[in-house]
């Protein structure tokens, strides 16, 4: 097909030719086109269809206001939905689908509900479909959502990548029209520090559109040529493609640049788009103004469209919607329209301007007090009707109808803080307010100043007040200043049909019945018809809704409501507010110092926050991970085994008041612990709940190592920063967390001594004498590497705790691993340390659930009474010391095959199931291969008192129940001989 | 947002962790004869007003001091921003 | 005036001429048995309950704004009853069934769907923590299900299950669950209490309360005093103000949340979505939209509007749980003003003041709440006791230590 | 002396090197690090202390100094002494001496990966990777922000080197985020 609908001129590269698809037909076009005017040129007016109605659809605008002429840009698993045919940059190999229909775009079945219209009235879902109520779910809503939505995803992985960006500047100018473009040489040419972005692929805004020259140049060469110094400035940054999407606190501006939208396939390793961060101390807002359009019957019939979009299609694009155009207008713009149209050899049939005094032309007619009354053409508009001032009608046969009603200044970034614009009467409409976002003015159309020179003289004036410039400025090109010429007019009497919002079918009678319903505050109008709430948030409809319900109220404007805008000014693919941090880079990832050999080992890895633990080591044999974890424990608790506790959070402390603070922070006392000693330590939340747990090892009076969960590193660093300098500013301590400086490594079972005995190095004594359960100490190993040696345990057997430097890490655990192999060393993961845990009735996360206190956890008594600590005043109120409050206790079946379900909820032997006699709940639980049966933790009412008791534990999700013994938490060693051996 | 940092000037708000309403640095005595009734309402009792409000951020991903920012909740401008350290000895608070 | 299809197609024959407002717009009587402050959902609810199921036909609801504005028109729709704790889930549940009779009772259609909701989790942590929950949702006669990867995989194929850094091992949920047209359930409860002769008085701010003698006679509003025997007040995000006229100090932050919908896009999504291991939950409307949101922005503030990072770290929760929306397009963002609580847990209750009443502090889970809360309001104003599913929210509990703390993250309102 | 082979933190033995669009960026275990934290009240005696051990004047809030032993700032009154590795691995045990009763003296060697970058445009990726002002970033800045959710420490070594600092567990993330910054903004 050729581009038979091509003008001379534009700025178009007419020796490149290339090919794109639409609705699987190719079609040529040229770079510097858009997908709207490469569909254009080659006679295409049909591109969509409506939400509601499945009405017809072609393009309305030339820009991103775009309501109608949406597709799906291209295919598999880079299809887009709802994207603007007017952004879409060509590019060879373009492919486009039309979408809302079935089974094609020119015959859609849906287009039945045109004519069912009526019934389909605003709101009408709310008055209806329900009865009988179960039909919601099974027939009405399923039919509904099929129905509605618009284009449609591919359902497959988004495969681009995104990335997030920073920038600072003094002076931010949104948009590179006229007084963007000149606000931009002021400050730049003054050295002020500059962003200059735009949405377009093109800078010039209007400029690129009209046909009038700025100085003795073309507008659009006079646009080149500011582009083309700005870019030679250094303090000067040209951001095209990208969008500035919305004003936030602080002058912190979002902006997305499309770095790779204009081309077939991104190279490797290039983001598709940018999301920028723009810090500014100043932004001046250039974003030009929106035509709006006036409603009539029939206004929404493909062909019809604004006057300035077919200015901007004639003249930046060389395109004419039709060979046959009309005009529609209530003020001068709409006439540039059609001389350009005229100068360009176009046939214009007439200009119809509302206004008796409409000013004549001799080069076509010009029909004055005229009204657009109705419209013809199925699939494409065919005929116009007018009617006279003299009650006759005429009927024009045309292709396209350009339709002016005056301009709407682009006032959005002023909104989104909350900011109101006013009414401007010579308007007739809204511009910015007084209360702007902090830093932000407003120049040009964006501030009602329409013509040329004035928005030149805005631009500059505006750069001067933000970067309060002073002393020579550049002198002003000279340019058109016609004042604006207009009369207020929004629709034509007695139309029924007359569309507003033109993708959700919204027509002036739904206005009414929204008024006659009493939807009548903006807000209401908006939500009962979705009057705005498509894809162009009523970019081009919100206004002259406005105004018709100002009419129908009898009120003004302004009285009626103002209509603000909220971001992203243009909408934006959920996946650059996403950036990198998707698939496995959603949240980085914490290595463990043993995790390269553990790999080696074949172990399973398990999250633990951002961090991967090796969960179980299983050995080829083992077919199941029962096998593995009963193997680990077993063999541990039999001879040695050796687990990476490095996630461990671990804070330096020290200072002479070290063991002060650590008294305020703990529940329990530390100021008498002994140097070389560690003590384990409930640290409480200011509410008296239990936060966190660890030790705290003392390696000499001012100085302490502190062990936090693994899940608490960061919010106990944090609290323990907050008591240090908020609570007791004066304390002589310093914090600082070593979680990573050291490789920790638990070794446990009875051999644990033998087998440290063997890298310890000699001068080092570790016997049960010379280091004690509970002891620590700074020693060396395998020949003079300093360590750290802690005599802990979390399994309740003879244990150490043995740190070296994170580098080390590795070659330490391939020694304990050779030379424990006379002892059968295991390494064991964290299944096996949560099964031996459970066994020694050691609370962990499940129990420290941010809801128990130290009562709960059966640990009242250390709550030290004679110091003041963190949480012991709170933990005090009188339900988190009644008598029946929950205990932790041990869970067992009474019959060793049943199993333990953590989760579940524990019921007297007999009386009813139901929330009302709860007694409590599972929090962890394990099968136990030294018991050789499932077992449990849990909190019970009153538990202390309950030892023996056979209860229900129940859990219905998962259709259990089991009778269970309640029994002492310490299943293994509750002496405590082992860990003392 | 931005916070404007007394030791390290400007700096994004999402460096930072909130607390909340720096009353929390008037943690009460212990050994007050009301000090349970003291402690409750210091615990969760707010003013929260509509407009200026001293509050409590963490430096987290920065040089770790605790700031209270005084700021206009429902302007968001920020008019004033301290080391909390400095704030909670002028408030008397020591050891 | 009664809706119905056929209401509907004979309205469509003679020009929709017979449709009436939905509410009247009276003018303020000197005088009401009850006043409700706040326009929203929940006092429209309380409206509606007092007016239909308590008798109280001599009540005003009186509204700053334009009824409907607060956060019943600014929340992701989510209905459910999926919660934990004995104070919370016979409320919840109290709520669903309310929900699931609401069109019938209000002769409105709300679009109530009970689509189903899935929490998905990714550790055995997590998982036993659902059990608990699960559990305690059927013991208080509410539904749930455990399903295990592969189960979750076949209802959402979509989701990313070969590429996630942290990998979902299952999901709780709840069919019952669901979503529904939130506007249209505040014009319901409006259309339904005004029919019942409640007064709902639009642009009428409140700007004191009238105590005399620790008894609150009325409300000074912007069109004058209007003299009651009761004020309850149900202003959830404004809380703290409103009560600060009554010198009451709470156990409350007003907080931002912010939420998101995309374009409209054929159907994809076929339940309630939450992300176990980011901030991320999200739905479809039945216009096609992906309605969603994560966490609050969690500084102090009473502007309706929210900030950067939020949106990244909402998005990126939903790209990594869901690639295949990646190309989906945002389309706007808004916040409302939450009332975060200290153990997110709301209240309901008395107040120091006699003849004052409160209703607040619902966090981001006031709209599914909306019937209950409005029923259980009604029934503290009527009756001047709590209603058996509410009494748990009380205002001094945190004075005798029995918080209702889902998340047990203590009293730090922005974590909740 | 101990016979434990190290690893670097992306688990090699030989440090990772990449060179992308002519920048260079290397892994960098060589280095040792210890952080001095002022003692209340002593704050003075530190800053002279720290002095003479750098041979040159402690540095201020937002910048480092000194050769071949460096500090950089990294709180209120406190800094992060840097020197090679082969010749200080000990580094906190020789730096604690000369600060005395003065600071808290904490190893930190191991406690981070290091990166650096060398070629121009290196403010091209560091725009993709923190938030910091780079038109302020001079040589002998340092800065910490969050890369990639990751804490850093960003030093400006001269116009065309810089040293990244972020946590040993995560160094495999950083190494990925900056990789990536590379390959999209060179």
């Amino acid at each position: 097909m050729t581009q038979n609908n091509r003008l001379s001129g534009g700025q178009i590269d007419r020796n490149t030719t290339v090919n794109f698809r639409f609705d699987n037909r190719s079609y040529t076009a040229h770079p510097g086109d858009t997908l709207a005017s490469a569909l254009l040129a080659n006679d295409v007016r049909l591109i969509g269809r409506s939400f509601k109605y499945h009405r017809p659809r072609g393009l309305l605008t030339a820009g991103s206001e775009e309501p109608n002429g949406i597709v799906e840009l291209r295919a598999g698993n880079r299809q887009e939905p709802n994207t603007r045919a007017t952004t879409i940059e060509m590019f060879d190999g373009l492919e486009a689908q039309s979408q809302n229909c079935w089974p094609s775009l020119k015959f859609d079945a849906l287009g039945v509900n045109d004519l069912f219209s009526n019934f389909l009235s605003a709101g009408f879902y709310y008055k209806t479909f329900m009865w009988p109520a179960a039909f919601w779910e099974k027939v009405y809503e399923p039919i509904i959502r099929r129905a509605a939505g618009l284009g449609s995803l591919s359902m497959e992985a988004d495969p681009d990548e995104y990335d997030k960006g920073f920038r600072h500047c003094d002076l931010l100018i949104i948009g590179a029209g006229p007084s963007g473009l000149m606000a931009a040489l002021t400050a730049g040419r003054a050295g002020a520090d500059v962003i200059l972005a735009d949405e377009d692929f093109r800078f010039g805004g209007r400029l690129n559109s009209e046909s009038f020259s700025v100085d003795d140049q073309s507008a659009s060469d006079w646009a080149a040529q500011a582009v083309a110094e700005l870019s030679s400035m250094p303090n000067v940054r040209l951001m095209t493609r990208t969008t500035v999407i919305g004003a936030f606190d602080h002058g912190i501006y979002g902006a997305v640049e499309r770095t790779g939208d204009h081309v077939a396939t991104l190279p490797a390793g290039k983001p598709r788009q940018i999301l920028w961060r723009i810090y500014t101390k100043k932004a001046l807002l250039c974003a030009g103004a929106t035509e709006r359009p006036i409603a009539f019957e029939n206004n929404d019939r493909p062909g019809i469209m604004m006057a300035s979009a077919l200015r901007t299609y004639a003249n930046r694009f060389a395109v004419t919607a039709s060979q046959r155009v009309a005009i529609f207008t209530n003020n001068d713009d709409g006439h540039r329209t059609a001389a350009d149209l005229h100068a360009k050899g176009v046939h214009i049939c007439a200009v119809v301007d509302v206004r008796e005094d409409a000013p004549v032309n001799y080069d076509y007619e010009v029909l004055r007090g005229a009204q657009v009354v109705n419209t013809k053409g199925r699939l494409g508009l065919t005929f116009v009707e007018v009617a006279l001032p003299d009650g006759s009608t005429r009927t024009l046969e045309c292709g396209a109808l350009g339709v002016s009603g005056g301009w709407n200044p682009n006032v959005h970034l002023t909104c989104h803080q909350r900011g109101r614009p006013v009414w401007n009467d010579d308007l007739a409409a809204f511009v910015p307010g007084s209360n702007l976002p902090v830093g932000l003015t407003v120049a040009g159309a964006a501030n009602g100043v329409m013509s040329t020179q004035g928005a030149l003289q805005s631009g500059m004036d505006g750069a001067v007040e933000a970067m309060e410039l002073s002393g020579k400025l550049p002198d002003l090109p000279e340019a058109e200043d016609a004042a604006v010429s207009q009369k207020p007019f929004w629709y034509v009497e007695g139309c029924k049909r007359a569309w507003l919002d033109q993708q959700n079918d919204v027509t002036v009678k739904d206005v009414k019945l929204s008024y006659q319903e009493g939807f009548r505050s903006v807000e209401h109008l908006k939500r009962y018809t979705t009057l705005g709430m498509a894809t162009d948030q009523g970019k081009t409809s919100n206004i002259s809704a406005l105004a018709i319900m100002a009419e129908v109220a009898g009120k003004s404007i302004p009285e009626t409501g103002t209509t603000i805008f909220r971001p992203p000014y243009t909408p934006v693919p959920i996946s650059t507010f996403a950036g990198r941090m998707k698939g496995q880079e959603f949240h980085p990832t914490r290595l463990t110092p043993s995790h390269y050999w553990a790999k080696e080992r074949g172990a399973v890895f398990v999250e633990v926050g951002n961090w991967l633990r090796a969960q179980w080591f299983p050995l080829p044999s083992e077919t199941h991970w029962r096998e593995s974890v009963d193997r680990e424990v077993r063999q541990t608790r039999a001879s040695v085994g050796v687990c990476d506790c490095t996630t461990l959070g671990k804070i330096d402390v020290q200072g002479t008041d070290a063991a002060a603070f650590l008294n305020r922070v703990y529940a329990n006392g530390f100021a008498k612990l002994a140097v070389g000693k560690t003590r384990y330590g409930l640290m409480l939340r200011e509410d008296g709940m239990a936060m966190d747990d660890g030790t705290a090892a003392r390696l000499a009076e001012d100085h302490f190592v502190v062990t936090t969960t693994t899940a608490n590193a960061v919010s106990v660093y944090r609290h323990m920063e907050f008591v240090r300098q908020c609570l007791f500013p004066d304390m002589d301590v310093q914090l600082i967390s070593t979680t990573e400086s050291w490789a920790q490594y638990a070794v446990a079972g009875p051999n644990s001594r033998k087998l440290l005995q063997k890298i310890v190095d000699p001068e080092f004594d570790i016997s049960n004498e010379a280091f004690p359960f509970m002891g620590c100490g700074n020693i060396t190993v395998c020949g003079g590497l300093r360590a750290r040696l802690f005599r802990i345990s979390f399994s309740g057997e003879l244990a150490f705790e043995i740190a070296v430097p994170s580098r080390y890490g590795d070659a330490l655990m391939r020694r304990l691993m050779t030379e424990g192999e006379e002892f059968g060393v295991v390494p064991y993961g964290t299944e096996a340390l949560g099964v031996m845990r459970i066994e020694k009735g050691h609370a962990a996360g499940n129990e420290l659930n941010g809801t128990t206190t130290a009562l709960n956890l059966g640990m009242g008594k250390m709550v030290s009474k004679k110091k003041d600590s963190i949480g012991s005043i709170l933990s005090e109120r009188e339900a988190l010391v009644e008598p029946d409050v929950l205990r932790m206790v041990g869970i067992k079946p009474v019959s060793s095959e049943e199993k333990i379900t953590a989760g579940g909820h524990l019921m007297n032997s007999t009386g009813p199931v139901d929330a009302a006699h709860d007694q409590g709940y599972v929090t962890s639980a394990a099968y136990s291969p030294i018991l050789n049966s499932s077992i449990g933790l849990g909190f019970l009412k009153d538990g202390a008192n309950r030892m023996g008791e056979k209860m229900r534990l129940v859990s219905p999700l998962t259709d259990l129940t089991v009778e269970v013994e309640i029994v002492s938490a310490h299943f293994v060693d509750p002496e405590g001989d082992r860990l003392r051996a | 947002m931005i916070i404007n940092h007394p030791l390290l000037g400007p700096r994004d708000a999402s460096e930072f962790t909130y607390l909340g309403d720096a009353s929390l640095i008037n943690r009460p005595d212990w050994q007050a004869d009301n000090a349970a009734e003291a402690f409750y309402e210091y615990g969760y009792v707010r003013d929260n007003p509509a407009g200026k409000h001293q509050e409590l951020w963490f430096h987290e991903a920065g040089d770790r001091s605790w700031l209270v920012v005084t700021r206009d909740t429902t302007t968001h401008e920020i008019s004033k921003v301290e080391l909390a350290r400095d704030v909670a000895r002028a408030r008397g608070r020591s050891k | 005036m009664r809706y119905s299809g056929f209401r509907v197609i004979k309205e469509a024959l003679t020009g929709h001429k017979g449709w009436k407002p939905v509410w009247r717009d009276p003018e303020p009587k000197d005088h009401y048995d009850i006043i409700v402050i706040g326009g929203g959902g929940h006092g429209l609810a309380t409206a509606h309950y007092l007016s239909k199921v308590y008798g109280q036909r001599n009540v005003a609801v009186v509204e700053k704004g334009w009824i409907g504005g607060g956060n019943v028109g600014r929340n992701t729709t989510i209905v459910r009853s999926n919660y934990m704790l004995d104070g919370n889930e016979p409320f919840y549940e109290f709520s669903m069934k309310l929900w699931e009779g609401l069109e019938q009772d209000l002769n409105y259609n709300a679009m109530m769907s009970q689509r189903g909701i899935i929490n998905l989790f990714h550790t055995d942590g997590q998982r036993d923590a659902y059990i608990r929950r699960g559990n305690a949702m059927i013991l208080n006669g509410a539904d749930a299900e455990l399903l295990d990867a592969e189960h979750v995989r076949k209802e959402h194929p979509y989701l990313n299950f070969d590429d996630a850094r942290f990998p979902i091992k299952g999901g709780l949920v709840q069919r019952r669950g669901g979503t529904a047209r939130h506007d249209a359930v505040a014009w319901g409860f409006a259309r339904s209490a005004d029919s019942h002769g409640v007064d709902i008085i639009q642009n009428c701010e409140v700007t004191g309360l009238r105590i005399e003698n620790g008894k609150c006679l009325g409300i000074e509003t912007s069109k004058g005093f209007i003299g009651a025997n009761k004020v309850g007040c149900a202003v959830a995000g404004n809380s703290g103000r409103v009560m600060g006229m009554a010198g009451m100090r709470l156990p409350i932050e007003s907080h931002v949340l912010q939420a998101f919908v995309s374009e409209g896009l054929k159907p994809v999504l076929p339940s309630v979505i939450t992300y176990g291991a980011g901030h991320f939950y999200v739905s479809q409307s039945d216009k096609g939209g992906l309605v969603f949101g994560g966490d609050i922005d969690g500084y102090n503030t009473y502007a309706q509007r929210g900030n950067l990072p939020v949106v990244e770290d909402v998005c990126e929760g939903g790209v990594s749980l869901m690639p295949m929306i990646g190309r989906a397009r945002l389309l706007r963002m808004w916040g409302g003003v939450m009332d975060m609580s200290m153990d997110g847990s709301p209240i309901i209750d008395r107040t120091p003041v006699e003849g004052l009443y409160f209703n607040g502090g619902w966090c981001y889970g006031g709209f599914k709440a909306t019937p209950a809360s409005g029923h259980c309001f009604a029934h503290l104003l009527a009756k001047d006791e709590p209603h058996p599913t509410a009494t748990a929210y009380r205002l001094d509990r945190f004075r005798t230590g029995r918080m209702i703390d889902e998340k047990g993250v203590g009293n730090q309102p922005n974590l909740h | 002396m101990h016979d434990l082979v190290a690893i670097t933190a992306l688990g090699g033995v030989e440090p990772r090197v990449d060179t992308i669009g002519g920048v260079t960026c290397t892994e960098v275990p060589g280095v040792a690090l210890a952080s001095v934290a002022a003692r209340i009240g002593q704050e003075t005696k530190a800053t002279k202390a720290l002095a003479k051990l750098i041979g040159v004047p402690a540095p201020g809030i937002g910048q480092h100094a000194g050769d071949p032993v460096t500090a950089f700032w990294a709180g209120p009154d406190q800094w992060m002494i840097e020197a090679p590795f082969d010749t200080h691995e000990d580094l906190a045990d020789q730096v604690k001496p000369a600060l005395g009763d003065a600071a808290s003296v904490t190893e930190q060697t191991d406690g981070w990966t290091r990166f650096d970058l060398s070629g121009d445009q290196i403010p091209a990726v560091l725009e993709l990777l923190c938030t910091l002002d780079l038109r302020k970033i001079e040589t002998g800045s340092v800065g910490r922000c969050s890369i990639h959710h990751i804490g850093c420490f960003v030093l400006c070594r001269s116009p065309d080197e810089y040293s990244i600092y972020g946590p040993r567990s995560s160094a495999g993330s950083l190494h990925h985020a900056i990789i990536s910054a590379l390959r999209s903004a060179l």
